[in-house]
């Protein structure tokens, strides 16, 4: 079974209190969207918030993507709220 | 060149990097942002700035402002270009970003500069979590932000808009 | 700020003089013109500038400055303004003119500060001539930057349009 | 009779060989258009390069101004090029 790295930032890592962690990926799970929806499964409602795309942005292997990027395993997944800097 | 670090920057230092660089340019555009020490609030109250922490995803943070280095070279005469974003601790009237650019003429020190700024500000991974007297808070980000860096897309179905 | 004048000026000390009078600013924008040593030649040949000489209209040149300043204040939030334009001898290389804007936000400083030299190189009475080895000719204006100043007037009546 | 301070800049001034002087104001010239008119006039064809407004501007009392500016007399009128600096 592959696995993903999985990283929360800011406002989201504190919603959620998680930061970083290995996830196996199961076979059913093909895209980022339905990476997000196994989360809100196995993880609780909660996580859901992790389902509104204008509050939280995605980033697979430090690029970002839309939800329906392809997964295949051993990827590095980042989630994220709207960026603040400059 | 492109540097993301917790200790200040020099501006004076960076003007003088920018114009050894560019052998014949004609035009130097900096841009410096500074922690405000009022912020935007929701509500009527604005209690003061005591500190800023800048949160980043490192590895992705240098990658996105290569790129987006990259593309303002693609598009603009760049003769030299530098990008310091600062991270951590940070307080009211802090120098935060610096962007320098040198070009031939002014047109397109003062796009690239910009057109870095509304990139950075909208693809680069940094979050501001303020701290005032009411407590900590993360800083919303602004529709504006996002609507400055459109201005800059010429091919709308670009694939780096989340959909 | 407007200065004219035949000395150099340091962009340190007057983005100290920015950071100082500008109380709240998140945004400073700079630009600096450097007299290039290759100017565009109507010619294939392209000698090596020499010298340059700036020559103005004394009085005219500050009011035109000051009405420069007064208008993009008018436009945009301008928390501090700085303009320094250099007259005389100078030499490839050399720093020419200065304008440094401290705004709230960026899209104002970058905005107030591109206007401002849009208007100063077609509405501010100053003339270069270029000494190289082939001798000395006064430089011809750009129409580029007649287009550029266009960009920003709203009122295409603008009565300060010679007809 | 009143009169007018005229400056030439630049390449202009060169060209014409004048730099700063002060001219008796006729009657008949009521403005900028007529004054270069009239110049040209008392001062023979060289000074005809004044009635090209692409390549010369004229400013009364340190303001850019149209041909049609009026003069009453007692103004500083300035003809110039374009400018270059910055």
């Amino acid at each position: 079974m592959t696995t993903l790295t999985i990283n929360f930032f800011a406002s989201l890592r504190e919603e959620l209190g998680a930061s970083a962690e290995t996830l196996p990926l199961p076979a059913q799970v093909t895209n980022v969207g339905q990476l997000v929806d196994h989360l809100v499964d196995i993880r609780g409602e909660r996580w859901a918030a992790l389902q509104d795309k204008s509050r939280v942005l995605v980033a697979v292997d430090q690029t970002i993507v839309p939800r329906s990027h392809v997964l295949r395993g051993g990827e590095e997944v980042a989630f994220f709220p709207p960026m603040t800097g400059g | 060149m492109i540097l993301v670090q917790t200790q200040d920057f020099d501006i004076a230092e960076q003007y003088c990097g920018l114009r050894e660089e560019a052998a014949n340019a004609g035009a130097i555009v900096t841009f410096t942002g500074l922690v405000r020490e009022f912020y935007e609030s929701t509500t009527t109250l604005e209690p003061r700035v005591e500190s800023l922490f800048l949160e980043h995803y490192p590895g992705m943070t240098e990658k996105a402002l290569v790129d987006i280095e990259t593309q303002a070279r693609a598009r603009w005469d760049v003769q030299a270009c530098r990008v310091i974003h600062r991270v951590g601790e940070l307080r009211g009237g802090d120098q935060i970003v610096y962007v320098g650019v040198a070009s031939t003429h002014r047109g397109d020190a003062f796009a690239a500069a910009e057109f870095i700024m509304d990139y950075l500000k909208t693809r680069a991974p940094f979050w501001k979590r303020q701290s005032t007297s009411a407590g900590a808070q993360w800083i919303e980000s602004r529709a504006a932000d996002e609507a400055a860096r459109e201005r800059w897309v010429t091919d709308k179905t670009d694939p780096d808009v989340p959909h």
